[in-house]
């Protein structure tokens, strides 16, 4: 199939500003999900509110746009009530980590086969630019405007406490393996955590300096390193897998447990 | 007296920030009534965007206008999307360099390349929407262009007052080198 | 289970096995107080039927993980009491806008807040109708016995399938935890409505908002033939999200209209004595046990008094109350709050100045007495 | 079967990254902000402008006729 | 700011501006449209006079942050708007429950759910007063132009602060958006009221819960000489958790009637040409600039129509409409919703049937020609 | 001062089952706040919904009971809104954990200078036996009639991945550990984590044949290892202090952007 | 005909499982009506437990118990609690190892050693309740022992079934005990 | 002064666990399933009773007098 044959064409251009990073996004899941050669029918895309969470609505699988930060308590109950359906949640930052930190850890800890995808632009892209828990310290935002004073969260190890058995960070410059990972993600049966550094031109890069939408994707290019490969300088981009380990799934687990169950009885 | 605007324009061409010192001018410093509002949505951020102004001798109770006396479209996008919104005997100003399909209908038309003029003048269009105020002040009798200096003056960084001081300028003399006599079948008074 | 055998069950068991008897399959919740045992019994029953039975992080999450299940296929529910309840608000919202199907359980105990989280009340009525932001119509349902609760919950399912929206059953702490005798009905014996699928083909285009004449929109579930998107935004047709004002307007009234329209449909309640009644008791859930109690004492001592037990609370059966309660000389509103369906019933009948009230709100159960005093002091005999 | 640039003009918001990172110069963003190929014969078919436009605005595709590549 | 200065504003800015005036010293807030203005305003000024400003990880933390900072001593708001609102539920029911004194700003939106998030709305007046679980009252302001939402504003903290309580102002995406002219009046030109301390000694026995004869509860802060229990379950004068009926019964009472018995002293609203008005429109927020150039076109033509603006939604001023409205012909309620103060007009005039809505539910602001049109329709002039 | 100078005698006994391991951490914790030495009117206590959540009805400083999950947010505004004061704040593993999670970790994330007391006794108590993210697998709870399918959370990595800057674990066995661990987390100066795993004989003993109170204690003294001896045996549990670094804290980084704002002003 | 029955004692004297069985008694197996109901509270865990159980030949409607026809007091805190709900010619049931402190009213008392009596046949008090319930089925006619024989077979383990039906034998013969007379006084048909 | 173990009857509930962990096995649950000391002679006050009770029933004290504990 071809990439487009993926998009819903009639709501095409996207409402993404120019240089999002949301839209490279999309440009390699849609690759990713080609490559395994995933059915359209077999996807069930759930997303939350945010620019991110419009992804949804643009892809022509079943896809839900949700509520803020609760994409993947709905997602869970669509798994849930489908074990069959491959389960995608692209995911905005604040929607991920701020208002839906709490669903983000309890599906980790449960290692239901979701993928989740969070588009990590360090900020609130759909409200304007406040800041997100993604924001890095002393930077602006309409609501910080001496600069942040909070600690950003760190994904990766938020993903990896919480019980994530796949989890990985990329960036929207490396689009080869961003297809790579995401497509490990939804192959990984279990949850699954692609953090991906993307730019929001519009909000954070015109409050920080940061430029373009291309000055952006240079500064992913040259502040990322391999995992293992840093210096751990300030501002450096660990990329690559960080957790990859088969547990026992959660919808695998409850059909254990209907059979054993049943099993007295049938 | 009371006049109507709808000021539109593609998200970035600054139509909002215009209708916002449209009315700071004459509510701060012009001794009138003034109520601006605009239309957000996701959209806004790409697609044509549009602010509403009203200023007024007396109190003004409905914010949003739905017969502008005066329509300003500084892109196509904008022009297609609002110029149902003009009204007969209505004045639309237009941007000639990026409004380039317009139709004659029964309201008065006036355009003007406000663009041409920004970017031979400042080598960037960032100025049109200033530039477009130069235009209103010098057609709209209640809009008086010292206080949209004033708000200049005001707002704006020092470093780019005087750039922006300029282009109003440039909007009244884009008007003014029409001639009196084509001006004053425009004027509002 | 023999055959009509009575079983003497708490009523929030009752409700459980009456969602096993609808069809439920796939429940989502979190612990509360007094609805626990809900899902306690379902945790039990629906492993062993191949059902799914999740017990989730908060209410929140029970709520949304639910209307997801339901877009995959299934009938779904869940049961709180006010404190999860307010905090489903939001996703009850969602529920309407995306018109879903499912259940919501309310187990009302003592509020606000925490309030009295062991006592009873039914303070919830209003809060069931308006604690979501935006205009939507709402069916609600409550009963004050165990054949009720069984039947009530049956029709929850049945009703959030034919309308495709969120339904609430309200019950309270008194009847949850009691436990009365009931034959479960046969299989068959209470109707059961199925989600209505579209029959458009496959490759033909399905619109999942575009009602059909009767208001209803036929179903395709997520991994089915269609794809559409689904969206809490003001939406078209296709379920895309719109700014328009004209498809705006025309959803908002659908979402009310798709309820206000069937009102007599939806209208369950009981009435006694009403034939020659001038004393008209109006009363539901637990209250509705004190005040029948209240109206056969005084009917022994020769008050003609009446009652109407509401089954459905909302949409408020309004013309119906007015019809019945043309010829009262008094109404008097038996509830445990400060005057929820008070209100409603003053809106609807053409004197509201006949309308009583007879309340509780101590967390105790309104007894007969505490009505009984109320209908003396109207008949001018004070307490 | 020859490879071709394809662009979609109405997608196309003219951010530039493709014209940024294409490693042969091969691209460029005209009057109107919307991408073109001014120097296509330099065109490895790397598919880097492919996979990095947000809004899916470039592809490469196979096609029978000879370059007929309007640009 | 010079003296006297116009100052051009956004309506979300002023409202920010005036919580300053009232003395605001803490912030918790989670952005969304169309109120972030709010907090973007606060995040700037509250720095820069050594006072609190958070943005918090959701709505839910944003409403329990400001409540215990409330309790530590400070003058507290929060700002959201629909789904946000719908979200604190809960907690305002805590704070109801606890009377703690806090402002919560809600800028309406199109809903249900994410619904239109930029487009005007009136629909959330009803949860408002019913949102969260169990029986207590409601303090509810709203503002339809620059220098109300000033006043009003300022007034939320003053109730909040008087009747111990959270108090909600209710703006909308028209006038939270829109700028006009407004002079910042001087300080000390708004009277402020300052919370109400104890004034029990230290080592004596201050009871947190025990109500004056004027209903009124003085305060301790945290950190203060008197150390007391504050909870969310039903609770006796020392706020120690109770299950004593006695108790409950006599707290719930004490939360209704504290608001109730002032309802005289909470009323807001304003009266333009009623003197010989026989058509009486009723509005407030954004409707109300359109009701009144409605008005002012009718007279024009003669009409006598007259208007009363709503500040105070609630507790709703009922006998105030019932004594202005007995002399209307008509009446006819102006809201963006699907009628939603109508229900509390009709349940306050002498003669419902002479109350009639003119509404809009598109996301539009509804305009003067909607309204004149139902009046047109009244008078038999049809459209 | 005597430790009984510290609590509410007038509403003792306190509701708690016999037994209950949430005593013996009222216990703990009062000896805790003697040996520092802290002015009742210095304390604030902030606690939500739970069995342990009662602590606060029965200690003489200033006390809020809130809402179930949502003491870490009140006291962030308590606390925000006087940093002068002592913020203590006990809680359930539901509580903290379940619909609590999101304050948890965003409190970590800021290290606001709160002191959480996560009292782990593996079950909802309160509401009569129900299992919890803490209830380790395949354990008997009332909605989990044939064992949890659930894996639960880890406290100390989900709270080090957050940020806390304190960290420590320990039972309701290790008495003196406890008031140590106790005191230190008070004594530090930013966010701070105290994992105490107690008893529930009432329900997580009924239901998973821990026997008594007794009995749980037991086993508390049998598989507790110091951190690092361990020999990574399945319910192994490990105790001590796991993080203790000390990094800015919020309410003085507020503090300190306060004056910088107005650096420019006065 | 209709019974009134408050059970109380402590939390974990089982009166709350026996007001259950003999609802359950009534309901299944006695084809009469019953309704049984509880006082919950976090209390309930440590303090008095109470459990009102109504038997009836007919529908009931209020389901509490405001004038119990027996009040049964397992413990003194219990009755402490529960005694002021005596009503006037009706009977209080109470274990005169537990309760110590008694006083005489206008209501008929009944104590019985039933915790001694279930300490020396099973060296526990874990049966007193259901002791508790062959007390009342020998003094309600309405309630038929055998009925409750049926519900303990029903609900019990296997391994428990046994002591069960000893239980409540051993509580039918403490008030055969009291002999014709003293019981015929007590009886309630 | 000298050392006593101090027991508040009416909070302690009988969990046994003083009992359980006193190295010096002083202390017994009465029929009522309170707590005392039959071998009182026997305690070195190490407190572990005093902080590992639930219910802060049991307290150590100074006092003046010489052994006025009861039991
Ligand atoms: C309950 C609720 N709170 C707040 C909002 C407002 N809101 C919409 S999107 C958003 C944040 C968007 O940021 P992020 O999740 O990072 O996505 P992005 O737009 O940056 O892709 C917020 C706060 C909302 N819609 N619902
Ligand atoms: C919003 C809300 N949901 C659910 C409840 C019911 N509830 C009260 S306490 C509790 C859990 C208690 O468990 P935990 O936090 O572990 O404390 P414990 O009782 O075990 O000490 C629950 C689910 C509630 N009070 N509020
Ligand atoms: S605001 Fe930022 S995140 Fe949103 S579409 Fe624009 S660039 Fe993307
Ligand atoms: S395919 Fe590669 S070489 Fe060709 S235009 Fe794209 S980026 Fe340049
Ligand atoms: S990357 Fe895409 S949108 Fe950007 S300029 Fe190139 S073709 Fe246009
Ligand atoms: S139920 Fe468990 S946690 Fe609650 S008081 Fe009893 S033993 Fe403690
Ligand atoms: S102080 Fe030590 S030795 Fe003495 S009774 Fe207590 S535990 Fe035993
Ligand atoms: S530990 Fe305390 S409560 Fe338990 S038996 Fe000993 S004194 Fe009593
Ligand atoms: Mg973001
Ligand atoms: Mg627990």
């Amino acid at each position: 199939m071809a990439v487009t044959d993926y998009l819903r064409e009639q709501f095409m251009p996207h409402i993404w500003c120019p240089g999002c990073g949301h839209g490279i996004v999309l440009n390699s899941l849609v690759r990713a999900v080609e490559q395994i050669g995933l059915e359209k029918n077999d996807v069930v895309m759930v997303s939350g509110i945010g620019c991110s969470a419009r992804m949804a609505g643009y892809l022509d699988f079943h896809t839900m746009h949700t509520l803020h930060g609760r994409a993947l308590a709905f997602a869970t109950g669509a798994k849930m009530g489908n074990p069959r359906l491959k389960v995608i949640v692209p995911m905005g930052d604040g929607d991920a980590l701020a208002i839906g930190g709490n669903h983000f850890i309890h599906a980790a800890r449960r290692n239901m086969d979701l993928t989740a995808i969070v588009m990590n632009n360090n900020i609130y892209g759909m409200t304007g630019g406040q800041f997100s828990p993604a924001t890095p310290k002393n930077r602006y935002a309409t609501t910080a405007p001496y600069g942040t004073i909070d600690e950003p969260f760190d994904v990766v190890k938020v993903a990896t406490a919480a019980g994530a058995s796949f989890v990985a960070r990329s960036t929207t410059y490396h689009v080869n393996e961003l297809i790579k990972l995401i497509r490990e993600g939804i192959e990984h049966p279990g949850f699954s955590v692609i953090e991906i550094l993307d730019q929001c031109p519009t909000y954070y890069g015109r409050k920080n300096l940061s430029g373009s939408a291309v000055d952006m994707l240079k500064h992913f290019k040259e502040n990322s390193v391999k995992i293992g490969k840093g210096t751990g300088a300030p501002g450096e981009i660990e990329i690559g897998v960080f957790v990859k380990e088969v547990r026992p799934e959660y919808c695998d687990k409850y059909e254990s447990l209907v059979k054993e169950v049943q099993g007295g009885k049938k | 007296m009371k006049y109507k605007f709808i000021l539109s324009g593609t998200g970035g061409q600054g139509a909002i920030t215009a209708g916002l010192l449209l009315g700071e001018a004459t509510a701060t410093y012009g001794n009138l009534f003034a109520v601006q509002t605009q239309s957000y949505g996701p959209e806004a951020r790409g697609g044509a965007a549009r602010t509403d102004v009203i200023i007024s001798s007396s109190k003004i109770h409905y914010p949003k206008v739905m017969y502008p006396d005066v329509l300003v479209c500084l892109s196509q996008e904008a022009y297609n999307k609002y110029i149902k919104m003009a009204t007969p005997g209505g004045l639309v100003i237009y941007d000639s360099h990026n409004v380039k399909n317009v139709k004659i209908k029964d309201y008065k038309m006036l355009g003007l390349d406000m663009f041409g003029a920004c970017m031979s003048e400042f080598n960037s269009v960032q100025m049109i929407n200033i530039c477009m105020l130069g235009v209103l002040s010098e057609i709209v009798e209640l809009i008086d262009p010292e206080t949209i200096r004033m708000v200049i003056r005001n707002r704006f960084k020092p470093s780019l007052i005087d750039i922006n001081l300029r282009a109003l300028d440039m909007g009244i003399n884009l008007v003014r080198e029409l001639g009196e006599e084509k001006v004053s079948k425009l004027k509002l008074q | 289970m023999k055959k009509n055998e009575i079983l003497f069950l708490q009523g929030n068991e009752v409700c459980a096995r009456a969602a096993m008897y609808a069809g439920v399959s796939f429940y989502a919740g979190y612990p509360i107080t007094p609805s626990t045992e809900i899902a306690e019994v379902l945790a039990e029953l629906m492993p062993a039927e191949g059902k799914a039975f999740m017990q989730m992080e908060d209410e929140i999450s029970s709520i949304c993980a639910i209307i997801g299940a339901s877009l995959t296929g299934n009938k779904v529910m869940t049961a709180t009491s006010g404190p999860g309840f307010s905090l489903m608000q939001e996703a009850i919202g969602y529920g309407h806008m995306a018109e879903i199907p499912c259940v919501i359980v309310n187990v009302q105990r003592g509020g606000p807040s925490t309030g009295m989280p062991t006592s009873a009340s039914q303070a919830d009525v209003m809060q069931t109708r308006w604690g979501t932001h935006g205009d939507h119509s709402v069916i609600a349902l409550t009963a004050s016995n165990h054949e009720d609760i069984f039947a009530m919950t049956v029709e929850a399912f049945n009703f959030s399938e034919l309308y495709r929206m969120p339904v609430v059953l309200l019950l309270d702490e008194v009847i949850a935890h009691m436990r009365e005798g009931l034959t479960i009905p046969e299989p068959g014996e209470l109707p059961i409505i199925e989600r209505l699928n579209t029959s458009v083909p496959e490759d033909s285009d399905y619109h999942p908002y575009f009602a059909r004449e009767d208001g209803r929109l036929p179903m395709s579930e997520f991994g089915g033939i269609h794809r559409y998107n689904v969206t809490g935004l003001a939406h078209d047709m296709w379920g895309f999200p719109s700014n328009d004002p004209e498809v705006a307007n025309t959803l908002i009234h659908h979402l009310v209209n798709k309820v206000e329209n069937y009102k007599h449909d939806i209208a369950r309640y009981k009435t006694t004595n009403m034939d020659d009644a001038d004393i008209v008791l109006i009363s539901y859930g637990c209250s509705a046990r004190s005040a029948k109690q209240t109206m056969s004492n005084l009917r022994q001592r020769g008050l003609r008094v009446g009652m109407i037990e509401l089954q459905t609370l909302w949409p408020f059966p309004d013309d119906i109350i007015y019809d019945l309660c043309r010829d009262a000389r008094y109404v008097v509103v038996a509830e445990m709050n400060m005057g929820q369906v008070l209100h409603q019933v003053k809106e609807a009948v053409s004197n509201p100045d006949r309308v009583f009230l007879a309340n509780r709100v101590d967390g105790a159960l309104i007894n007969p007495e505490d009505i009984e005093n109320v209908v003396n002091l109207l008949r001018g005999k004070g307490k | 079967m020859k490879k071709k640039l394809k662009f979609n003009r109405d997608w196309c918001k003219g951010c530039g990254i493709c014209v940024e990172f294409c490693p042969k110069n091969v691209l460029e963003l005209d009057d109107e902000l919307k991408i073109y190929a001014p120097r296509s014969g330099d065109c490895i078919f790397c598919k880097m402008c492919e996979l990095r436009c947000p809004d899916i605005a470039i592809q490469i595709i196979e096609t029978q006729e000879e370059s007929d590549e309007e640009k």
